[in-house]
């Protein structure tokens, strides 16, 4: 039985469709993550898990009940806003304890549950403090606090780290994670942070324009993306995408034919699919200074060092594509060639947008 | 929908409960009472520094002098407008006062709206002195409360317009303090020559919104305000002369000040302005405020005719509804008629008193002689004529528009022209 | 404190508007310790002798703390009335939804704009009816409401970040406790400020209770002066300004302890555009 | 939404606890406000005096005899003449002041708001002695000033036109810090960038004002400009009260104090109720502006 389950959930703005056709189904204590840009409809889906959304058609359930009008409240939901909403009028201890005192819980249980919060978020000392005397950090933990003590079903947060900077956010992460394998509730989290999605997810469901694009494990959403704009929105630099004239099991680069492994001649050949293009993430690309067996000539345009790593810009077939290398191989030298590793390359069809899938051999 | 149907129905009810109950009071019901004692309210105007502690003092000898009845003085702002409007209200709301004070140019409006129990009704159920009226008030005083046939109530202050000036700036402009102006004619000259000598105004005649002092002035030359069969007659020759030269003193000698009254009594106070035509009420506090030694003088005369001049104040009606309450109120009223209960009055307030015999009383005389003023309003008392009180709902008006003349007239408008527009306004009102 | 040239134009006009709006106050209160004779004599603000006589006349002549306990009454009833159905009325206009409802604030925003000429006789004679003529309790009556107060508060309740009301939401907290633990603590400082101002316009109330009230136990201070204002027998000027200064007491008082207070409420939001 | 209750279950309930929330205003309104208008327009169609039982029906002529009157059209003459004065005082002045407080003055320039704040906590019928004795042409503090320069004053209160402005200056000086206050609060609604940008661009002062501030700004402004005409005519109506009761020859009554002549010193109840009918009519018109602007432009936080 699932925690949350959408079953064909529509929401509509007005005459705008937010949300068209939504069936996801989450499994108890499970973390997943809604990745999305901004504006793509993943709020939406967690303010109606919340019930601060209404749904325009389908059915929500959880916990297996149907909960299309059920009152916020009655939900069991335990939310992390993004501006974290503290009430600037509470301290610290209060602002915990708010929900709990609504609900006439005792005060030695209230104590209780609060000094557990406290100390796993470390906010000790802080207790008798008012929002406005926190740092951004400390805020934003009080709220992991509150929405924890509820000890509620459901753990929503709605991109709870997007105003904390780059090394909190580092540590605010894994304290996450680990929160949640401590209490164990079903906790959708929105982002659009793909390095927090792959840290933090246990499965990602990456959204656009109102729509599920995939949803699946960090790694199977890195490795092997459901479609074009899962493949360009997961990694950065996105992967490099162009017309690898794939046919008849070869390509042709740059007027350099390269053939296709069988596994791979198989799939291209059965997908049906009228163009394809090639896709192969910058990391995955090695170039050499001398030519090999099966490489392909290219002309480097510009390269930029990003201290570790070093990305050189050439074209294929006419597009750009740029390679991340560890070390700077080619010392400025006007061109390069690259011999490409059939387990790193990705075909997708032009027109359906959607992967042709992977021959065996390319499995890790 | 629903929300606003909610709403017109509890709007409804509202509103046939509020119009259920509108409408006149309902009749007259027995004496209020409070601890076995008859309640007589007793409405009057004065303040503070002005009338209030001798009132007072009236009422709180007469409850303390027998236990049948218990007098609550009340006092109504805004003097004799400020009290008709209270009384108005109150008999809107079915109740009204055991006494109220009227002012004497409201005597025809209170006697054509307001019930009220006359002092000849009074006086005849009064057992232990039926002929009251008679031997304690001469006629041209009970005149004052009375029009037609009907005595509305018993006249209680009278005050007297009379001429105050400054001898300082008297001496300041040549001219002799005790030798103080009796014609119009003189105090024309004497402003001038005070405006040119010293260069502060002459004269300043109390501008209220009434035509208390400017009757005077117009009756003074001979003119009539209110004709025989109930026309105003006052736009004639008598009344253009007696304008004319008023006019003149403000516009052509600039000598005499047109400004509303309490900024030019002020002025007057802080010695700016040689004389003052005003009201023998504010004796006290003319003396009070001025740091010069106030002197007065009787209403100045147009060359030899003979002074009339409207006597201002009020009369005593007994507005009370039930007959034992009116009789309780009667005896109230004799009580504080008493000589030296009016002593006191005039005394304190500078009115003159409704009774003959007050004069002679000690008190009086030895005030007289301590305040010359005090006794120029006494002389004055000979040639004290009602103040006219237009009939019916035009008294109200009346005032205003003769107040509204006054204005226009000052600012330059003709007063042959002025006294014919507001005399044929009067009349189309009085149809 | 360096002012640039420019500025001091700006500093100069400002100045003299201070102190324009000042020298009354001040001509108030050094009257308020002249003679009568010397009030008429000069304009100086410094009194030649200065007197207690003003005062002396107002304690003994009226029954000062009776008036300033109606004044009280008055003010406080009608302050904590308009607050509480004030700040009811604005949450029901921003925190709930249903149909009818900017047609029902329109509803009572017109009452800012129906004249007292409007309201004096029903009234009067409405409230004469059920006996409260001449009684504080029906000068504070038809005052338990103001629109301006929902108008005002409205603007303030619409400042709390929705997202506060959506933690109350999702812990099923009632309309009640919401009002009670968010709203009202948030926007206390705008309650107290607009309080202050129901309490000060109040307090200063000349017209209506010139028509309810008749006898002088229910007077209020404002209507204390006229007991000193006679146009038959002259004012007692030095008196009449004492008064005044006392009327003025409280309210300079109130508004010099919370004036940070008053000051940082209107200016901080205010009617935003 | 309730569990297991539908929508429209819910919404009911939320909308009965709305309007008991209302409740209490609305009582109040309906009890003192509304049900006075109507009552006042059912009196407009009467002669009565409230002291007279009987209550003449005479449909419109309370109505014609007021636009016939002469002096109905120096009344609005004069409320006109008002509503210029106290918008120019209590209006433009104080909204120009708030800008120039705001934008160009740098250094001690938040005393002024506290300072000029101090008269609004005045008693208007106190202003009203304080001025008329202030103001005396002959023996106040500007008597003695003319006196000094050698010039005789007109005495303003037998000066149409003159007795006006010094009336109106009573509203002015009551109501001028609230204004400048409310108008400062507004002026935060301008961002800063905006004005340092015009002035990069050498934009003159004025231009500032009235392509920048007064846009934005203009929902806070129309809410003062509302009330200084409708607080402002009921504001000047103590000290014509007190002063001149509408004198000389009703040169300083205005369509407030008239209704409260004819009311309580003429007794005409129907004309006094018709009057304040027509105040009513246009005032409405001022509560369509406060609706086009002033709720438009209100600034949502949430």
């Amino acid at each position: 039985m699932y925690s949350i389950e959408f079953k064909n959930v529509v929401k509509r703005f007005g005459k705008t469709e937010v949300i068209k056709g939504l069936n996801l189904s989450i499994r108890k204590g499970e973390r997943l993550i809604l990745l999305g840009s901004s504006g793509c409809g993943k709020s939406t889906i967690l303010r109606m898990i919340s019930g601060l959304e209404t749904i325009t058609s389908g059915e929500l359930y959880l916990n297996g009940t149907l909960a299309n009008d059920m009152d916020p409240g009655d939900r069991g939901i335990g939310m992390v806003f993004q501006n974290y909403a503290l009430f600037p009028h509470m301290t610290v201890e209060k602002n915990i304890a708010y929900g709990l005192r609504i609900h006439r819980i005792p005060e030695d249980e209230i104590a209780r549950r609060v000094a557990k919060a406290v100390a796993i978020l470390n906010l000790d000392g802080l207790e008798s403090r008012l929002p406005r005397e926190l740092s951004g950090g400390q805020r934003q933990r009080v709220a992991l606090a509150r929405a924890l003590v509820k000890q509620a079903d459901f753990f929503l947060l709605d991109e709870p780290l997007s105003n904390l900077d780059a090394q909190l956010r580092g540590r605010a992460r894994k304290e996450l994670v680990r929160i949640h394998e401590m209490y164990g509730q079903t906790m959708i989290y929105v982002t659009h942070d793909q390095i927090e999605a792959m840290t933090v997810g246990q499965r990602i469901a990456v959204i656009n324009d109102g729509r599920i694009q995939m949803l699946d494990t960090p790694h199977e959403v890195y490795r092997r993306p459901a479609n074009l704009f899962v493949a360009k929105f997961i990694g950065s630099p996105s992967m490099n995408i162009f017309d690898g004239r794939t046919a008849a099991g070869a390509m042709r680069l740059n007027d350099t034919e390269v053939p296709l492994t069988p596994g791979w001649a198989e799939k291209t050949g059965a997908s049906g699919a009228e163009r394809l293009l090639t896709g192969v993430r910058p990391e995955d690309i090695t170039l050499t200074a001398e030519p090999e067996a099966g490489s392909v000539p290219v002309e480097i345009q510009y390269h930029e060092d990003y201290g570790s790593r070093v990305g050189y810009y050439f074209t294929v077939n006419g597009e750009e594509v740029i390679a991340i290398m560890r070390d700077d191989v080619l010392h400025g030298a006007g061109h390069a060639y690259w011999k490409p590793d059939p387990k790193t390359l990705h075909f997708f069809d032009a027109k359906t947008e959607s992967n042709v899938g992977y021959p065996a051999e390319a499995a890790e | 929908m629903k929300l606003i149907k909610w709403l017109c129905l509890f709007l409804a009810s509202v509103m046939t409960l509020a119009f259920a109950g509108c409408g006149g009071g309902d009749t007259a019901k027995e004496a209020p009472k409070e601890n076995g004692k008859t309640v007589v309210t007793f409405w009057h105007v004065y303040t503070k520094n002005f009338g209030a502690p001798v009132i007072k003092q009236m009422v709180d000898d007469f409850n303390k002098s027998q236990d049948k009845i218990l007098v609550k003085e009340v006092y109504n702002p805004d003097m004799y407008p400020g009290l008709m409007k209270n009384l108005q209200a109150d008999v809107a709301s079915g109740k009204s006062p055991s006494i109220a004070m009227i002012g004497y140019n409201y005597l025809d409006y209170f006697n054509e709206n307001f019930q009220y129990a006359s002092p000849v009704d009074l006086a005849k159920k009064d057992t232990k002195d039926p002929d009251y009226l008679e031997k304690t008030f001469l006629p041209n005083v009970l005149a004052l409360a009375k029009t037609g046939d009907a005595q509305v109530g018993l006249p209680f202050s009278i005050s007297a317009p009379l001429l105050f000036y400054n001898p300082d700036l008297f001496t300041a402009a040549g001219l002799d303090p005790q030798a103080a102006p009796k014609t119009w004619q003189e105090v024309r000259d004497d402003a001038k020559k005070i405006h040119d000598a010293t260069g502060e105004y002459g004269f300043y005649m109390q501008e209220y919104q009434d035509n208390w002092a400017t009757q005077g002035l117009l009756t003074s030359n001979g003119a009539v305000i209110l004709d025989e069969n109930g026309k105003a007659a006052f736009a004639s020759k008598e009344s253009e002369e007696a304008y004319q030269l008023y006019q003149d003193m403000v516009l052509k000698d600039q000598s005499a000040l047109h400004i509303a009254a309490d900024e030019g009594i002020a002025s007057f106070y802080s010695g700016k302005v040689g004389m003052l035509l005003g009201t023998s009420a504010k004796i006290g506090t003319i003396t009070q405020s001025s740091a010069f030694n106030v002197m007065a003088c009787p209403f100045p005369a147009f060359g030899d005719k003979k002074v009339e001049i409207p006597a201002g104040g009020n009369f005593l009606a007994v507005t009370a509804q039930s007959e034992e309450e009116q009789m309780a109120a009667w005896e109230f009223i004799k009580f504080i008629m008493q000589p030296k209960y009016l002593a006191q009055w005039t005394i304190n307030t500078g009115y003159l008193p409704p009774r003959q015999d007050v004069a002679d009383e000690p008190s009086v005389q030895e005030a007289i002689a301590k305040t010359p003023a005090l006794k120029v309003a006494f002389d004055e008392l000979p040639s004290l004529t009602p103040w006219v009180a237009f009939p019916g709902d035009v008294g109200v008006k009346a005032e205003k528009m003769f107040a509204d003349m006054r204005d226009t007239i000052l600012s330059g408008a003709a007063p042959a022209e002025a006294l014919k527009a507001t005399q044929d306004e009067l009349n189309k009102l009085l149809k | 404190m360096k002012i640039n040239s420019s500025e001091i134009k700006w500093h100069l006009i400002f100045i003299i508007l201070v102190l324009l709006l000042i020298y009354p106050l001040l001509f108030s209160l050094s009257t308020s310790f002249k003679t009568m004779s010397e009030a008429f004599q000069s304009s100086s603000l410094i009194p030649g002798d200065p007197t207690f006589s003003a005062y002396e006349r107002v304690f003994t002549t009226i029954n000062f703390v009776q008036i300033l306990s109606n004044t009280f009454i008055i003010a406080t009833i009608v302050t904590v009335f308009k607050l509480v159905t004030s700040v009811f009325a604005a949450y029901a206009f921003v925190f709930f939804h249903f149909r009818g409802k900017t047609a029902l604030y329109f509803l009572l925003i017109s009452t800012i704009f129906i004249p007292f000429t409007v309201t004096m006789i029903p009234n009067y004679i409405t409230l004469s009816k059920v006996g409260f003529v001449d009684s504080i309790y029906g000068v504070a009556l038809p005052q338990l409401a103001d629109a301006t107060g929902i108008f005002l508060l409205r603007q303030y309740m619409k400042g709390i970040p929705m997202s506060l009301m959506e933690v109350a939401e999702l812990e099923r907290a009632s309309h009640l406790t919401r009002l009670r633990t968010i709203v009202v603590p948030l926007i206390r400082p705008a309650i107290l400020s607009i309080g202050i101002i129901f309490f000060i316009n109040s307090w200063n109330e000349y017209v209506w209770p010139a028509i309810m009230i008749k006898s002088e136990v229910n007077y209020t201070l404002s209507l204390a002066l006229q007991m000193f204002v006679s146009s038959e027998g002259g004012t007692d000027v030095p008196v009449a300004m004492a008064v005044a200064t006392l009327t003025m007491l409280l309210p300079l008082g109130l508004y010099a302890v919370c004036q940070k207070f008053i000051i940082g409420t209107f200016a901080q939001s205010g009617i935003k555009g | 939404m309730k569990s297991g209750e539908d929508q429209s279950a819910w919404r009911k309930r939320e909308r009965r606890l709305a309007f008991l929330f209302v409740l209490p205003s609305l009582a109040v309104f309906i009890l003192f406000m509304f049900y006075p208008l109507l009552y006042t327009l059912y009196l407009s169609f009467f002669r009565w005096n409230m002291v007279s039982p009987k209550m003449k029906f005479v449909a419109l002529d309370n109505y014609v005899n007021l636009l016939t009157d002469p002096v109905t059209v120096t009344i609005a003459e004069n409320t006109l003449l008002y509503i210029v004065i106290l918008v120019l005082f209590n209006f433009l002045l104080p909204y120009v002041l708030a800008f120039v407080n705001t934008f160009l003055m740098q250094k001690g320039k938040y005393v002024y708001k506290t300072l000029l704040f101090s008269s609004s906590l005045i008693a208007l019928v106190v202003g009203a002695i304080l001025f008329q004795w202030i103001f005396n042409p002959v023996s106040g503090p500007v008597g003695a000033i003319a006196d000094a320069v050698g010039v005789t004053l007109p005495a303003w209160s037998k000066t149409p036109g003159l007795v006006i402005l010094v009336i109106s200056l009573v509203a002015v000086y009551k109501a001028f810090g609230y204004n400048f206050l409310i108008l400062l609060s507004g002026m935060n609604s301008v961002p800063e960038e905006l004005i340092e940008a015009a002035r990069l661009e050498k934009a003159p002062n004025s231009n500032i004002f009235t392509k920048i501030v007064v846009p934005l700004t203009s929902s806070t402004a129309v809410y003062i400009l509302i009330m200084t005409i409708v607080q402002g005519l009921q504001y000047v109506f103590t000290p014509i009260k007190v002063l001149t009761q509408g004198g000389p020859n009703d040169a300083s009554s205005n369509i407030i104090y008239q209704g409260y002549d004819y009311a309580f010193t003429f007794y005409e109840t129907g004309m006094s109720a018709a009057l304040a009918i027509i105040t009513m009519l246009i005032f409405l018109v001022l509560l369509y502006l406060e609706f086009r602007f002033v709720e438009k432009g209100v600034y949502y936080e949430n």
